[in-house]
């Protein structure tokens, strides 16, 4: 007999390769230890899973990896706790579990036709590194591709492996900046939301999408709405403590919203429609 | 003028100089009063004085801190408000204390039995009225004349404070202070008595219905880590939530630990306590070693140094171990 | 995290009682334990060679060498981590040697025990995070506590490496106890030539202050940067003007007060200078005997004074020393002979301690330098040495040897026979320790070329008749009773720890030992360092120590502050407690208890909250102790880790 | 298997890393035989010694816990042994109230020269806990000792009402 | 329908003991001063006249469950990492003799949950199917109760599958779902025909002792126009002290905390009880938290259950009136006198 469907449970997976991306984020590149569920596995850009070091518990991660590349799922950690610094120490070879996919994803049908503004933030990135690199790969399905990516520092800067890649590509229009300058920086300097007002990207057609820390977040919508972007074609993915991810044990509920289940990404429009309590 | 009267008059004086007064009014039921947070002068005409009020309104001040708050106290809860000014954790110049003689409050467990006793419940209570020396309670329809020595709180029956050691507003004649009672301290005396493995016993028993709700911490005015309590953190990581009596009475050893030198016996952790678990008697014993090794009592003196934060060279009353 | 595991046999020290390679083997089924091997020696060049090899080889991320304490090798290995790349606190060790191998015989109880300290290393380890030391200045002066041989070489050696230093002497002339002998062993020369010149080099250096009559109240700070306070205690002279010229000891009319610096053998004046060669040459007056102190008026020093440099006013001063190290060099003290009420002292004049016997031989002694014996002045002729006087004596709580006695003894019975040439000395001895160099071949001379008598057995009493002394003892060579009618006997009282030497430890938080001796860090390899950062030790305040041994350490103790001193920053040790802002109430507990007072209250965002001064933090831990919610942790020594150690222990 | 079964109990210590750690391995190096069942958990200073780590080793099933510190006076730090004697000594006067005897926690001062009365120290304190044998535990309270209590309560009411 | 059936209190004993002797019997017994589900010990006699201190929520839902235990392990020459899970879903059958009304009721609102179409909860649901609950209709009422306000009522048979009402000598059984029916074979039950009508009239008698219930249709909307208005919270909050009592006690209190235990190479993720009036249910690793104060807290609790999840289940109220909030509050909270506050705010 067949055990029932157990949403509790995590697959065993495999740390394939960690990269140290900053001196406090880590990316881990795992892979289901049971081919056919890897084989198997859907998933959505956007979606989040529950990475677990059995012994110390949970946390919540993006797959930051797109659904066109499946040689693994990549998570990125930035240490903030007991389940991140322990995550920290693994290496690879090393054992996690993963329940994954669990929230909504981006809604990649209606982005479709459209032109792109991602607006990304220090560990902010993860989320739309997942949803930029489903748009690359399947390029002719978008509009012009536009990412304003920011850290403090260039050693701040995740993903930095790909950044050649990413502002060489003439397809699409990668925008680098930091917060103050620093020696060999060769991009922009300054706040997010003032170059994003400098690159004034067009609203008619377009979507922006945005992540990073919640004060990047507040003045870039400032900036979107000077841009006279609708809050409806202004995505961003929440941030909540969870447990269960699955809708049940009642962290992360914004009045009936559970943003495990509903959740993580919202157009402003819905934001605005919840209770406030972030 | 009613000692209420009294109190009532010079809170409302007092009322535009404050965000708030803490005091006590009716609650749900005529058994029961409610703590009374009074920001307006309808407000202080709720305020409630004898004894239902078992509440300890010092509980709330640490949470207040910065604000400038009133708060009425009885001669116990006043030894709270000194050992939070002790310990730094509230500022003396935010905080009015108004205060008057008290002649004891119930102890609703207390009073629970004798309903029971009598045939009812304290479920069904619809009037409730005190003399200082007899409660009587009307409940389904019975009314329980109770001496006011059988239901009263065991720290009232060896109250040695029954005015505030410390009020800026004393209203009324002090109250006299009670002989103490010898039952007021049965449930030391009961653990006392046992043999070591029975009292293991005792607490195996009784914790294995705990609920893990922190009543008893959440209550208690000198717990003052409140949200950041090791009870229920990881780093460190001092107790796992395993449904385990180990767990909940190694809570109850962190609670009393840390209380020790500092626990003015007020009994709220054990009057909070839903499942009714002698909870108090851990800090009473605690209480006793500390003053049979450092002559110590907490929450009389603003100025004294909690004894575990201090230390002589040589400690009289701690004898080295030969070995 | 990968864990390797190496299981050292220390020889056989270890591998004798303990089945390492069953323990290395066994420690695989420890979590995140993916190396583990048994080593023969782990410390040494090929076993560190084979930890750094493995570092690199298996990936590993940590480290447990079980072996002996980590008080020996700690350092050792947290080094060789450091060099295969891991941050060295990303180390722990198991101490199956000490605490097992050596402690009991029973191999399987052994080797069971040892794998449950590796148990609770892995446990504790998984829990380590990398610690970086943070960087700070040092200031560059040394501070030397004591003017005895082993401080003056101290600080010269100290001031000719170019250190600013601050010398303090608790008496009013520097020269300790070297200054009041005769002549030295085993070279029979004068003591005061060889000392006197380094005694004017200390006042002469550059970079040498010296507080003479002067002791250190109290000690803030740490290494690199601590504030000691030095009481200048009053001299009634204002040594500014004081020229050394005598003129009031001269006409002093208070001339009957015992010389302590003659050991109270002789009289000397209330206002004084020591000796001739008192560094510094300076008047003072002590005032429990001064007329004008105890009775009111005199006056006599500051009329007659050249310079008007008398200053009955004067009260006690204290002075702040900013230093970065601390060399104590506070000497010893002797033994109380009047605690062997058998041999007379006390009673008899004649029974004396071989200091006054020094002091009597010397030229600048009370006596010129003649033998003459306390109660009337005789040239004794038969003179009786007895050994050993409050040493290597359990009774008398005084088991260890003072170890210069044997030697300045047979120096006294040399000297003897040179002043008085018709005298016979006899010795009482228990051992004869003269393990120096040409130390033996002295004390044979002494019995040999100058006739002294070595009588092994100890002296039951001593008794007067008539104006001699009878001293009767056992020979235990001869196994007879021998009495002995001496002219005078000389005491060879034993080294004890200087008076008030605790109380100095307390301040410079080192320890001590029983007697009052100051523990080094180890006693063999960090002789004269403490556990104290930045606090070192020379001579006889870690223990009886000759002139040869005292002027050794003084250089080794300045060798080790030049090389501390080397750097012009100094690394804090990271192993420090650290506040975890978000938990902290900011009811300041951590602040009360702090010994070091490393902790301060601060303002976050309108909230208190603590914060750890970090080179000011010494990592005890009693703050983690002491808040409730634990919000402040000591780095290395958290509460998780010290709980999984616990949970490790407890686990069935 | 942490303990060797019927051999040895459970007896957990903690030691100063500066006198009393220091004091064991001088008993090491002094070769000055021990009984085995203790096991050493160092931490810089008796004061750093939490008296709920004690508390919680005996609740989880220690058999025994010595703690031990340099001497009154001699502290590393100064005053940590000042104020470990204090919790210390609070801790063991309430260890019986809650049903643990007090005989199976203790604690002693041992300097680092102290190697032979270190000795004394875990041989005495290792008999004392046989002596005791092995630790009744709270999750393992015997059925009819549990019957017998539970019934002596409901008898005398919970709480004694006067 | 079964017949009804009547047992008297004299054979009572006779079916307990039955009922224990094939599975987990939970009854209601006193233990130092509170009513507690315990398994039956026929030395012990069941409490069956005021309600437990606390709900039998722990038969189905555990204050501790073991969501699975975990080994690591190692493989090979290179000790490569192994990681195995080992889930436990299974549950003992288990009755819950004695339980009332609103206790049973309490499973009702856990069911929309935790047998959701997404999620099905397999540890609930196994625990769920594996316990009858055998519930007594009240026959009194205290101050704290107020099942009529939410849509029951003392005899609500709702989440039971038996239902036991007081009568003179004994009880009433009936059988309210098919789960329950095989209880009633027992040879201690005689028909019960008889004392139907005298049943009824109990339980009208009991309902009219209630009262008239408010009107507190629209706290739905009543809270959520509460939601900003911070002052409000802070005034019902105030005597809060921000404890677990209510929700630990509430039998419709749903929400966990995840949390592993172990040592060494093994342990076990835990899923246990949590309240959302801790200051750490919602904190984030961050520092950073939703709800920081209480007031934010008890307007998530009251928002939870009288508006939020009606909303998402129908206009079901997560609250079966049991009283025992207010009852256990330390402070006398009274969560009825919040919603209809604010309920009376929304109107004014």
């Amino acid at each position: 007999m067949s055990e029932p469907f157990n949403p509790y449970l995590p697959e065993v997976a495999t740390i394939l390769e960690t990269v140290q991306e900053t001196h406090n984020i880590m990316t881990f590149r795992v892979r289901f230890d049971d081919e056919a569920k890897m084989a198997a596995f859907k998933f959505g850009p956007g979606q989040v899973g529950q990475l677990s070091a059995a012994g110390i518990g949970e946390a919540t991660f993006v797959i930051n990896s797109p659904p066109t590349r499946m040689d693994y799922l990549q998570f990125s950690v930035m240490r903030t706790g007991e389940v991140t610094a322990k995550l920290h120490n693994l290496v690879a070879g090393d054992k996690v579990g993963v329940r994954a996919p669990l929230g909504k994803p981006f809604p990649v049908e209606d982005l479709k036709g459209k032109d792109i503004v991602f607006v990304g933030g220090g560990i902010g990135m993860a989320p739309l590194r997942t949803l930029f690199l489903y748009m690359l790969d399947n390029r002719a399905d978008f509009g012009k591709i536009r990412l304003l990516y920011g850290a403090r520092s260039p050693l701040d800067m995740a993903f930095s492996a790909e950044l050649p890649e990413w502002t060489s590509r003439t397809d699409i229009e990668t925008t680098l900046t930091i917060d103050r300058e620093a020696d060999g920086w060769e991009h922009k300097v300054g706040l997010i939301p003032n170059v994003l007002l400098e690159m004034a990207p067009k609203a008619e057609n377009c979507v922006a999408i945005t992540c990073g820390p919640p004060i990047m977040i507040k003045f870039t919508l400032e900036a979107l709405k000077k841009l006279e972007f609708p809050d409806e074609q202004i995505l961003t993915t929440l941030e909540k403590r969870m447990k269960c991810g699955i809708g049940i044990c009642g962290r992360c509920n914004i009045g009936s919203s559970y943003v495990c289940v509903d959740g993580p990404v919202y157009t402003y429009a819905q934001l605005k429609a919840l209770p406030n309590e972030l | 003028m009613s000692r209420l009267e009294e109190l009532k008059t010079r809170i409302k004086e007092a009322l535009p100089g404050l965000e708030c007064v803490i005091g006590w009014q009716k609650g749900y039921d005529a058994l029961h009063n409610t703590p009374l947070f009074m920001r307006s002068a309808e407000d202080v005409d709720k305020l409630e004085w004898g004894a239902l009020n078992v509440h300890n309104p010092a509980v709330y001040l640490p949470t207040m801190a910065g604000k400038k708050v009133g708060v009425v106290v009885k001669g116990c809860d006043s030894r709270s408000v000194v050992e939070l000014l002790q310990e730094n954790l509230i500022n003396r110049d935010n905080i009015v204390i108004f205060a008057a003689g008290c002649d004891g409050v119930v102890d609703l467990t207390k009073v629970k039995a004798k309903l029971a006793a009598a045939g009812t419940g304290a479920g069904v209570v619809t009037a409730v009225s005190a003399d200082g020396k007899t409660v009587s309670v009307t409940a389904g329809g019975k009314t329980v004349a109770m001496p006011m020595a059988e239901v009263a709180a065991d720290k009232c029956l060896r109250c040695q404070y029954p005015n505030a050691v410390l009020a800026d507003t004393f209203v009324g004649t002090p109250a006299p202070q009670p002989t103490p009672v010898p039952s007021a301290n049965a449930d030391l005396d009961a653990l006392d008595a046992m043999s070591v493995p029975d009292r293991m016993a005792f607490w195996r028993y009784h914790m294995d219905r705990c609920i893990r709700c922190y009543a008893c911490r959440n209550a208690c005015p000198m717990c003052v880590c409140r949200d950041h309590c090791i009870a229920q953190s990881r780093e460190p990581h001092w107790l796992s939530q395993d449904d385990s009596v180990t767990e909940k009475l190694m809570f109850q050893v962190v609670h009393a630990m840390h209380l020790a030198g500092r626990c003015t016996e007020c009994g709220e952790c054990q009057r909070a306590c839903p499942m009714d678990i002698p909870v108090l008697a851990l800090k009473k014993h605690l209480n006793r070693t500390i003053h049979d090794l450092f002559d110590y009592q907490a929450g009389v003196d603003a100025a004294a140094i909690p004894p575990l934060l201090q230390f002589k060279t040589e400690e009289v009353n701690i004898k080295e171990r030969s070995w | 995290m990968r864990i390797g595991v190496f299981v050292c046999h220390c020889g056989s020290n270890i591998e004798g009682t303990v089945d390492t390679a069953a323990v290395a083997k066994a420690t695989l089924e420890f979590p995140e334990v993916v190396y583990a091997t048994d080593t023969m020696y782990a410390c040494s060049e090929p076993g560190q060679d084979g930890i750094i090899q493995a570092i690199k080889e298996k990936n590993l991320t940590g480290v447990v060498v079980a072996s002996c304490t980590p008080r020996m090798h700690e350092p050792t290995f947290r080094k060789a981590v450091e060099r295969a790349g891991l941050n060295r606190f990303m180390f722990e060790m198991a101490n199956i040697r000490e605490h097992v191998s050596w402690i009991g015989k029973n191999r399987e109880a052994n080797t069971n025990k040892s794998l449950d300290l590796v148990r609770i290393a892995v446990e504790k380890l998984r829990r380590d995070a990398p610690l970086i030391p943070s960087k700070f200045s040092v200031n560059k002066r040394v501070m030397i506590i004591g003017g005895g041989v082993a401080g003056i070489q101290a600080a010269l050696d100290c001031a000719d490496g170019g250190l600013q230093v601050v010398l303090v002497e608790r008496e009013s002339t520097i020269g300790g106890k070297m200054a009041k002998l005769d002549k030295t062993f085993p070279t029979v020369d004068c003591s005061s030539c060889i000392l006197g010149p380094k005694m004017v080099d200390v006042a002469q250096h550059p970079n040498i202050t010296l507080h003479a009559y002067s002791e250190v109240d109290s000690i803030g700070g740490y290494v690199g940067n601590f504030q000691v306070k030095v009481k200048k205690k009053a001299t009634y002279v204002d040594w500014e003007l004081c020229t050394g010229c005598g003129a009031c000891i001269e006409k002093c009319p208070s001339k009957k007060n015992p010389d302590a610096f003659n050991e109270k053998i002789g009289p000397c004046t209330s206002i004084n200078i020591p000796f001739p060669q008192a560094i510094p040459k300076k008047a003072y007056i002590d005032a429990t005997t001064c007329r004008q102190f105890v009775k009111g008026k005199c006056g006599v020093c500051a009329k007659v004074c050249p310079t008007g440099a008398i200053r009955y006013d004067m009260t006690d001063e204290i002075v702040t020393e900013d230093v970065g190290a601390i060399v104590a060099a506070t000497g010893y003290d002797l033994f109380d002979i009047k605690k062997i009420p058998e041999y007379g002292s006390g009673t008899y004049p004649d029974v004396i301690t071989g200091l006054q016997y020094e002091r009597l031989l010397s030229a600048s002694g009370p006596t010129g330098g003649h033998i003459k014996r306390p109660s009337d002045g005789k040239e004794p002729k038969n003179i009786v040495f007895i050994q050993c006087v409050g040493s290597r004596d359990k009774s008398l709580d005084r088991p260890y040897c003072s170890g210069f006695c044997c030697m300045y003894t047979a120096k006294q019975t040399i000297l003897t026979k040179d002043h008085i040439p018709d005298s016979q000395s006899y010795v009482f001895y228990m051992d004869i320790r003269s393990p120096g160099k040409m130390y033996d071949e002295f004390t044979r001379r002494a019995m040999e070329e100058y006739g002294a008598r070595y009588i092994r057995g100890r002296v039951a009493m001593v008794y007067p008749k008539g104006d001699k002394l009878m001293v009767r003892g056992a020979d235990t060579l001869a196994g007879t009773q021998v009495e002995i009618e001496a002219d005078l006997v000389v005491l060879a009282a034993g080294a004890e720890a200087a008076k008030g030497a605790p109380q100095l430890a307390e301040k410079l938080r080192i320890s001590y030992d029983k007697y009052g001796f100051f523990m080094e860090s180890h006693p063999k390899l960090k002789p004269v360092e403490t556990n104290t950062a930045g606090v070192y030790l020379a001579g006889s305040c870690q223990g009886p120590k000759d002139i040869p041994q005292s002027v050794g350490q003084g250089s080794a103790a300045a060798a080790k502050v030049l090389a501390l001193f080397s750097k012009d920053m100094l690394e804090s040790d990271p192993q420090i407690s650290r506040v975890d802002i978000k938990r902290c109430v900011g009811c300041g507990k951590c602040i009360m208890t702090c010994p070091f007072k490393a902790i301060k209250e601060v303002e976050f965002r309108g909230q208190k909250k603590a914060e750890v001064i970090e080179t000011v933090c010494q990592g005890c831990g009693i703050c983690t102790s002491t808040c409730p919610q634990g919000a402040i942790q000591l780095s290395h020594f958290t509460d998780n880790q010290i709980l999984a150690e616990v949970n490790a222990l407890c686990q069935s | 298997m942490p303990v060797l079964t019927g051999k040895e109990l459970r007896i957990v210590g903690f030691l100063c890393n500066w006198c009393s750690y220091g004091g064991a391995d001088t008993a090491g190096v002094g070769r000055f035989n021990q009984p085995t069942d203790l096991r050493i958990i160092r931490v810089p200073c008796s004061g750093r010694i939490d008296p709920l780590f004690i508390a919680k080793t005996l609740i989880n099933g220690a058999d025994g816990v010595l703690v031990s510190g340099c001497h009154p006076r001699d502290c590393h730090y100064a005053e940590g042994n000042f104020y470990a004697r204090r919790r210390l000594e609070v801790l063991k006067r309430f260890l019986p109230i809650l049903g643990i005897d007090p005989g199976r926690f203790d604690y002693t001062w041992v300097s680092a020269s102290e190697g032979q009365r270190w000795q004394k120290v875990v041989t005495a304190f290792t008999e004392q806990i046989h002596t005791l044998g092995p630790a009744p535990r709270f999750d393992a309270v015997a059925p009819e000792l549990l019957a017998k209590v539970a019934g002596a309560i409901s008898q005398g009411g919970n709480r004694v009402a006067a | 329908m079964a017949a009804v059936k009547y047992i008297s209190r004299e054979k009572l004993p006779e079916w307990l003991k039955a009922l224990a002797a094939e599975r987990r019997l939970l009854v209601p017994v006193e233990e130092g001063g509170a009513v507690v589900f315990r398994a039956y010990d026929p030395a012990k006699a069941p409490v069956f006249g005021s309600d437990a201190t606390a709900p039998p929520k722990g038969s189905v839902f555990p204050a501790s469950k073991e969501l699975f235990s975990y080994t690591y392990g190692k493989e090979g020459e290179d000790a490569k990492p192994t990681l195995t899970l080992d889930p436990k879903t299974t549950a003992e059958p288990t009755v819950v003799f004695g339980s009332k009304p609103c206790g049973a009721r309490g499973f009702l609102i856990f069911d929309r949950v935790y047998m959701g179409k997404k999620f099905p909860d397999p540890y609930y649901i196994a625990a769920r199917e594996a316990t009858v609950f055998v519930t007594m209709a009240c026959d009194t009422v205290e101050n704290t109760c107020f099942c009529h306000w939410v849509g029951s009522g003392p005899a609500d048979p709702a989440g039971s599958d038996l239902l036991l009402t007081p009568v003179a000598g004994g009880w009433l059984v009936e059988a309210v779902s098919a789960k329950g029916e095989p209880l009633l074979a027992s040879p201690a039950l005689t028909d019960g025909a008889a004392k139907a009508a005298e049943a009824e009239e109990v339980k009208a008698k009991t309902r009219a002792a209630l009262g008239e219930a408010p009107d507190i249709s629209t706290s739905k909307e009543a809270l959520l126009a509460r939601f900003d208005d911070m002052d409000f919270w802070r005034d019902q909050s105030d005597k809060c002290i921000s404890c677990g009592a209510c929700t630990y006690l509430c039998p419709t209190c749903y929400c966990f905390s995840i949390t592993d235990e172990g040592s060494g190479m093994s342990g076990k993720r835990l899923r246990s009880w949590d309240a959302c009036m801790h200051f750490q249910f919602t904190l984030e690793a961050s520092g950073h938290n939703p709800r920081p104060t209480k007031a934010h807290r008890l307007k998530n609790r009251v928002g939870h259950k009288f508006s939020y999840y009606p909303t998402l289940h129908d206009g079901l109220i997560a609250c079966c009136g049991c009283g025992r909030c207010v009852k256990s509050c330390p402070v006398s909270v009274d969560i009825r006198e919040i919603v209809q506050n604010a309920v009376a705010k929304a109107k004014a």
